[in-house]
């Protein structure tokens, strides 16, 4: 994209516009993006000490379980986690991070 | 013609010297192939082969960004040859042949690969064998693709006209739709009056609107349109040709009687020959001098040419040169660019005995029971058997559908119709109701296996049914309903037996006055056809489509069409709509009155070919190759000439010819050779990769 | 051989019509019923197309059982089925002639939708294989025979990496 | 307002297979069609789903074919995130005031390759293709095999942080879009506006849509499709592998209280179908279908039905009365069934996963806009239904597919031929009497022309 100074300066004043414009819109993404944040932090920070499945997860962070299923999901789409065999029982998957050197 | 030849085959030679750029496309299809063949894997092997200049795999190769990515390579990589590995190529070879043609290369200059349908769905266990079999298929396309040529669609002038077989309410709503777009269209009817099985209904469900007005009036459309042709009385016996120009020969039995008369009916009575009245399904008689119908189109009486004695008593009373018995049927030729086929069904026929048929009088079949409380019909609509009033009827659904082997005896062929009727199931309701109108104390039983009622509206005639007070029993195929006659004391003729499901699984018997059997749909006998128009069958002997989802109307040969129940079962607005889906197809083979063939057809290679004639001697085409004469810097000699529309490319001269100067275009024999080098060569360090 | 050698160590082509055959084994795919894998299909507009010296060569060059899939009296070209029948029957000749098991070729009739003709003949071919095993090359040809065997591998190579 | 004065022989609305079909038979044909789909990409319904019956064809492998052949046809100009906004009769047919709502994303020189989509911060949950069960971003393409393959942006969530800005090679990024209006004369209009399925809440006794293991089949398909939300087959309530799988036949079809009387002809079919796939996908499972009638009449679909009785799916007739939750969101079905020697018997049985066979509702009611009526079940009125199934009571006006009553997809592709036929054969009576003066826009009924 274009990156001279001036293109940046026109950018960013545009998106304060747009900001001020959009002032309730942006507060309410806001404040979706820290649950959001926080939930996948939660599930992240789990994972790095193992595969975990979806019921596991949701007894370390505290997160009902179908939301739990909604970020990995989320995050499976994304690259972030991928499946990891299955627990001992078989009904459940495992999920590892997928960049597992962070931990 | 040779100057025109001569041309093309120019065009064919010119020298394609340029060295072959290949690009290799391995489909993962989302997982179909990419859960068992290693697919990165396998472009990354492809990648070493010579010529090779570019390898990859995509998630869905179809998609718009993995077209994208071969314009991409054919622009900027210079790629000029494509093997691409993917599902069937049934499915998506036009879809990248198109994808070529965009990125401004040759769209011959490309070879599919079945990786899904051939190898990751049938080698699930095998993943390690499977990716090498996938790789070893490619690596056969790639030495494909080094020895591919451009080609150019044979193309052809098509005539504007289309054929319709069958007279039906299928092929009247087709040849409407294709006059009204503004072909030509010769319609042959088999019988000598149109309107088909419509005609034999007294109204139609779901609209309940009466059925021979309805008919008229698209009849008298038909009529109406100044560019259509009608024969009745026709049959196709032969055709040649292909897509944009079949000649199709057409006998056609004359009716033995020229236009109307008034003392029609005296030239009947004196008839001494009286047979079975199909149109009622034989509840009544006919003599051999006839009227399908009052009201029919065309109108006039008709000689029935295998029943007629040639007495010459109708000739006697009928004004002089009405009548003429000596008439031969005749044959002519038509040349069309299409052919619909709208040959429909027959009513399924029941065996000897099946639930009482023909062991007993009083079991009819349910067209006989349309025909019985038709106002037209033999009892003028009026609910009576054998002179006296029905109390109460039962109707078996199922009888000659969801047949199941072990269960249902086959028919003479060894099949049973293990396909669902899919109108018997509304029909009958709607005879229900249609009893219930006229004579509200006959008690209705519909013995059924699933009550069928899918259809908009169709469901309105089962709640009514139950409204009406008729009953409903449930059989399961494996226990087949029983019929039985009853002693003569008993008050009701017939007995039914039914264990059924909706109550308590006891057997139970219903003593009736008339049993209908809802017989299903068989296709009408077509073999001849069939031949003629090289088209097959299904298993369940309905004309096959190409593809039963995506192009349901179309047949194996280009430019031969179904409409309607030659397909398979259906009700008359479905064969209405089927019907103007044919149209469609034709339109838009015809439409522009030329045709593109694909350009496989035999080529001569003029280096090679000494005139030795082997190829013209086993052609079994007519006109496809000739020996011709031609004089080169003063030396006369004989060379073969392919005619490319009359090759239709069966390759049997390609094995004959002692000097290998001839061959398919695009199916090369030597690209065969090295397929099969390719895929039998050693794969060096092929474990290393593993 | 057992079955797994069989498929480790044996290869088969098909040829199969594009209007019978191959529409089989693609219809064999959609019911996703297994077969083994050591088995490669091409498809061909029209069997009438190979020559005895093509099929001989297959042979020579690694292939241990041919079928060909041809569409029979269903073919869409007139003349077809008879003159592959012909050239199958002339390649009889040469098998003989090169001393090879005639079971190793074989012509069969399979339409579109003969799922399970299909998984038969590909049986009837893995079977026969599990009993006589791959063919030895190079093949024993006497010295008269046109078909002498092909000197140079084509061009199916690696490039050195 | 920007006026784009351009003259098409077909306007087609709705992108879905029906509307695509129906506007490749004109197009091939020679007719300029305007194909206009209110979603951001073409492929309608069918794009959901997983595979077809009865051939088990990947559906993205046979309908991506058809949306692209759509988007490269000459012959077709194709507006997706667009409507149609007014209709008005002029003299050579129809005067078309389409709204093109902004993506946010210029078109033109979008390349669809997702930087936007993975710069971007946010994540809400993907209701439009994936029933909520994952999330796209706020700017994203809407799916792999999307047609065009174009980011859109959902502005109601946006932050506004520039990030998709930024990290966008080709600047196609443009916040300040607007909608644009543009106008067209279209000869003849065929109306493919499709179907929606009976809201899986509709009935109490199911749960009202309460339950997390009461699904509907759509969203069973996306569960089923390779590229569906969890690449497999789970329950959303908590990720489990269903080892018992339910359908629950006729859930929001046959159903009088529901307003839906009618049969929703595809429900039967589907469930069968997955049950299939679903004993592939989950080889332990065990699959029941409760039905009332199983209706398979297509062709070759009773040979399916027979298979998938082979195969060991459990059929059992009976009325599912009502499902409930245990503590570990296991739905109890309590059925009234009706076994092999017709003893009817309540019973409940556990499940850990039911999927209620939602049946098909109209997408759109055109009566406003196009004047075009709709018969009492909801769905187009064809005044003459019988012979001919695509010809509405407006003069010029056809239809196609589920948006004239619940159809499958083989018949969604006839009817598409036969509107086709029918536009092609009105408009060559168009053409030879010259621009005839519209008439009046009062219904008529239909002569056989």
């Amino acid at each position: 994209m274009t990156n001279t100074t001036e293109a940046k300066k026109q950018r960013t004043e545009m998106l304060v516009e747009m900001r001020k414009e959009h002032r309730d819109t942006v507060q309410k993404a806001q404040e979706i993006l820290k649950s959001q944040q926080s939930a996948r932090k939660a599930i992240e920070r789990a994972l790095t000490g193992g595969p975990h499945s979806v019921p596991q997860l949701a007894q370390v962070t505290g997160l009902p379980a179908h939301e739990v299923l909604w970020h990995i999901a989320a995050m499976k789409k994304y690259a972030e986690v991928v499946e990891a065999g299955t627990d001992e029982s078989g009904d459940y998957y495992l999920y590892r991070l997928t960049r597992e050197s962070k931990s | 013609m040779p100057e025109e030849q001569n041309k093309a085959e120019e065009i064919n030679q010119k020298p394609v010297e340029e060295t072959p750029r290949i690009g290799v496309y391995v489909c993962n299809c989302g997982g179909n192939i990419g859960e068992v063949v290693k697919t990165e894997m396998v472009a990354r092997m492809l990648e070493k082969l010579p010529n090779v200049v570019v390898a990859r795999s995509n998630m869905f190769m179809c998609s718009d960004p993995g077209q994208k990515s071969i314009t991409d390579d054919i622009k900027e990589k210079g790629v000029n040859r494509v093997v691409i590995g993917a599902c069937s190529i049934f499915l998506h070879e036009q879809t990248f042949r198109r994808t070529l043609e965009r990125a401004g290369l040759n769209p011959y200059l490309y070879y599919h690969i079945g990786l899904r349908e051939q190898d990751s769905w049938v080698h699930h266990d095998r993943p390690m064998e499977a990716t090498e079999k996938a790789f070893r298929l490619m690596a056969a396309g790639v030495a494909k693709a080094r020895r591919m040529k451009p080609l150019e669609p044979v193309r052809l002038p098509a005539h504007r006209h289309a054929l319709v077989v069958g007279g039906g309410v299928a092929g009247l709503r087709a040849a409407l739709d294709m006059a009204q777009r503004g072909l030509n269209v010769t319609l042959v009817e088999k019988s000598h009056y149109l309107g088909g099985h419509m005609a034999q209904w007294e109204r139609v469900f779901p609209t309940n609107e009466e059925a021979r007005p309805l008919l008229k009036r698209m009849i008298e459309k038909v009529l109406a349109q100044p560019n259509i042709t009608i024969h009745t009385g026709a049959e196709v016996i032969k055709s040649r040709g292909y897509v944009g120009n079949f000649t199709v020969t057409i006998r056609q039995t004359p009716r033995g009687v020229h236009g109307t008369f008034p003392n029609e009916e005296e030239a009947i009575s004196v008839c001494p020959i009286k047979v079975r009245r199909e149109f009622d399904f034989g509840l009544s008689a006919r003599k051999a001098i006839y009227r399908a119908y009052s009201g029919c189109v065309p109108e006039g009486l008709v000689i029935d040419w295998e029943h007629c004695t040639k007495c010459g008593e109708c000739v006697k009373v009928a004004p002089e040169g009405m009548i003429d018995l000596e008439e031969e049927p005749f044959e002519f030729e038509v040349n069309v660019g299409a052919v619909v086929l709208a040959t429909g069904y027959q009513p399924y026929e029941p065996f000897y005995g099946e639930m009482g048929w023909k062991e007993y009088p009083e079991v009819i079949t349910l067209p006989q029971l349309h025909r019985l409380l038709d106002t037209e019909g033999p009892s003028e609509g009026k609910l009576y058997w054998s002179g006296h009033p029905v109390r109460d009827v039962a109707i078996i659904h199922c009888v000659g559908s969801r047949q199941i082997e072990g269960v249902h005896r086959p028919q003479p062929d060894g099949n049973v119709n293990n396909y669902c009727s899919r109108v018997c199931c509304t029909a009958s309701l709607s005879m229900a109701s249609l009893i219930h109108q006229k004579a509200p104390n006959v008690r209705v039983y519909e013995i059924f296996e699933d009550i069928r009622a899918y259809g908009r509206w169709h469901e309105d005639y089962y709640t009514r049914a139950s409204q009406n007070g008729v009953t409903f029993l449930r059989y399961y195929a494996e226990e087949i309903p029983e019929v039985k006659r009853l002693d003569e004391k008993a008050e009701r003729p017939l007995l039914v037996k039914v264990r059924d499901h909706l109550t308590w699984g006891e057997e139970i018997e219903i003593p009736v006055d008339l049993v209908v059997l809802a017989v299903g749909m068989m296709p009408n006998p077509i073999q001849d056809l069939m031949e003629i128009f090289k088209v097959t069958p299904g298993s369940d002997r309905f004309l096959l489509e190409v593809h039963p989802k995506l192009r349901p109307v179309e047949t194996a040969t280009t430019g031969i069409v179904i409409a309607g129940t030659a397909q398979g079962p259906m009700n008359i607005q479905e064969s209405c709509a089927a019907a103007s889906a044919a149209a469609s197809k034709v339109a838009v083979l015809i439409g522009k009155a030329k045709v593109e063939l694909e350009p496989y057809v035999a080529h001569v290679d003029p280096e090679k070919c000494t005139g030795s004639g082997e190829c013209v001697r086993v052609c079994p085409q007519e006109e496809a190759i000739t020996l011709q004469t031609f004089t080169e810097d003063g030396r006369t000699f004989q060379r073969a000439v392919v005619t490319p529309a009359n090759c239709n490319g069966c390759g049997v001269c390609v094995s004959a010819c002692p000097n290998r100067a001839i061959d398919v275009q695009g199916w090369r024999l030597d690209e065969y050779e090295a397929m099969v080098e390719a895929i039998t060569t050693n794969v060096p360090a092929w474990e290393g990769v593993a | 051989m057992n079955r797994d050698e069989v498929i480790k160590n044996t290869k088969i082509l098909i040829l199969a019509t594009l209007s019978g055959g191959y529409r089989g084994a693609d219809m064999t795919g959609q019911g996703h019923l297994e077969y083994p894998p050591n088995t490669y299909i091409l498809p061909v507009m029209t069997s009438a197309i190979f020559t005895p010296k093509f099929y001989i060569d297959a042979f020579e060059k690694g292939f241990d059982a041919i079928t060909v899939m041809y569409s029979g009296t269903d073919s869409p070209y007139k003349g077809e089925s008879e003159r592959t029948a012909e050239i199958i029957n002339e390649t009889y000749e040469k098998m003989r002639e090169l001393n090879l098991d005639l079971r190793r070729l074989r012509l069969a009739a399979i339409c579109t939708v003969c799922v399970r003709p299909f998984l038969e003949e590909v049986e009837r071919a893995e079977k026969l294989l599990e009993e006589i095993g791959p063919l030895p090359r190079p093949l024993a040809r006497p010295k008269e025979s046109i078909y002498q065997p092909i000197e140079e591998r084509g061009d199916a190579t690696y490039v050195n990496e | 307002m920007s006026t784009n004065n351009s003259h098409v022989d077909a306007l087609v609305v709705g992108g879905g297979i029906s509307g695509m079909q129906a506007a490749l038979d004109l197009a091939d044909q020679g007719y300029k069609v305007l194909l206009v789909e209110r979603k951001s990409s073409i492929g309608g319904k069918m794009i959901d789903l997983s595979k077809v019956f009865p051939t088990l064809d990947c559906c993205s492998c046979i309908t991506t074919p058809k949306m692209s052949a759509t988007a490269h046809h000459d012959n077709i100009t194709l507006m997706t995130y667009s409507e149609v906004e007014a209709i008005s009769r002029n003299e050579d047919g129809f005067t078309v005031k389409i709204l093109k709502k902004p993506r946010y994303v210029i078109e033109d020189s979008c390349t669809g390759c997702r930087s936007c989509e993975l710069a971007c911060p946010l994540e809400v949950p993907d209701d439009e293709h994936e029933f909520g069960r994952t999330s796209h971003r706020i700017i994203y393409v809407p799916f792999s095999t999307a047609v065009p393959q174009k980011a859109v942006l959902d502005i109601d969530h946006c932050l506004f942080c520039g990030k998709c800005m930024q990290a966008c090679p080709s600047d196609a990024i443009d916040f300040t879009q607007q909608p644009e209006h543009l106008e067209y004369t279209a000869r003849s209009i065929v109306l493919a506006t499709g179907f929606e399925t009976t809201p899986l809440d509709a009935k109490k006794e199911y749960g009202a849509g309460q339950f997390r293991n009461v699904i509907s089949g759509m969203m069973m398909e996306r569960l089923l499709a390779p590229t569906g939300p969890y690449g497999r087959v789970l329950r959303p309530s908590d990720g489990k592998m269903p080892a018992s799988i339910a359908y629950v036949q006729c859930a929001g079809s046959r159903d009088q209280t529901l307003g839906v009387p009618y049969c929703s002809r595809v429900c039967c079919m589907y469930a069968i179908k997955q049950a299939m796939l679903l004993s592939g996908a989950l080889p332990m499972a065990e699959i029941t279908i409760y039905y009332m009638d199983i209706r398979t009449f297509g062709k070759g679909y009773e040979q399916f039905y027979q298979n998938a009785k082979a195969m060991g799916i459990e059929f059992l007739k009976g009325k599912v009365a009502k499902i409930r939750e245990d503590e570990n969101q296991n739905p109890i079905v309590r059925v009234e069934l009706i076994d092999e020697y017709g003893k009817t018997r309540v019973t409940e049985r556990q499940h850990d996963l039911v999927v209620l066979s939602v049946g098909m509702v109209p997408g759109y009611n055109p009566q406003g806009m196009y004047g075009v009526p709709i018969a009492e079940d909801g769905f187009v009125q064809l005044p003459d239904y019988n012979v001919f199934p695509a010809v509405t009571s407006q003069e010029g006006i056809f239809v196609t597919g589920t948006a004239a009553g619940p159809m499958d997809i083989v018949d969604s592709i006839m009817m598409a031929g036969a509107a086709a036929a029918s536009a092609a054969a009105y408009l060559e009576s168009k053409q030879k009497n010259g621009n005839r003066t519209p008439q009046n826009q009062s219904e008529r009924s239909v002569e056989y022309a």
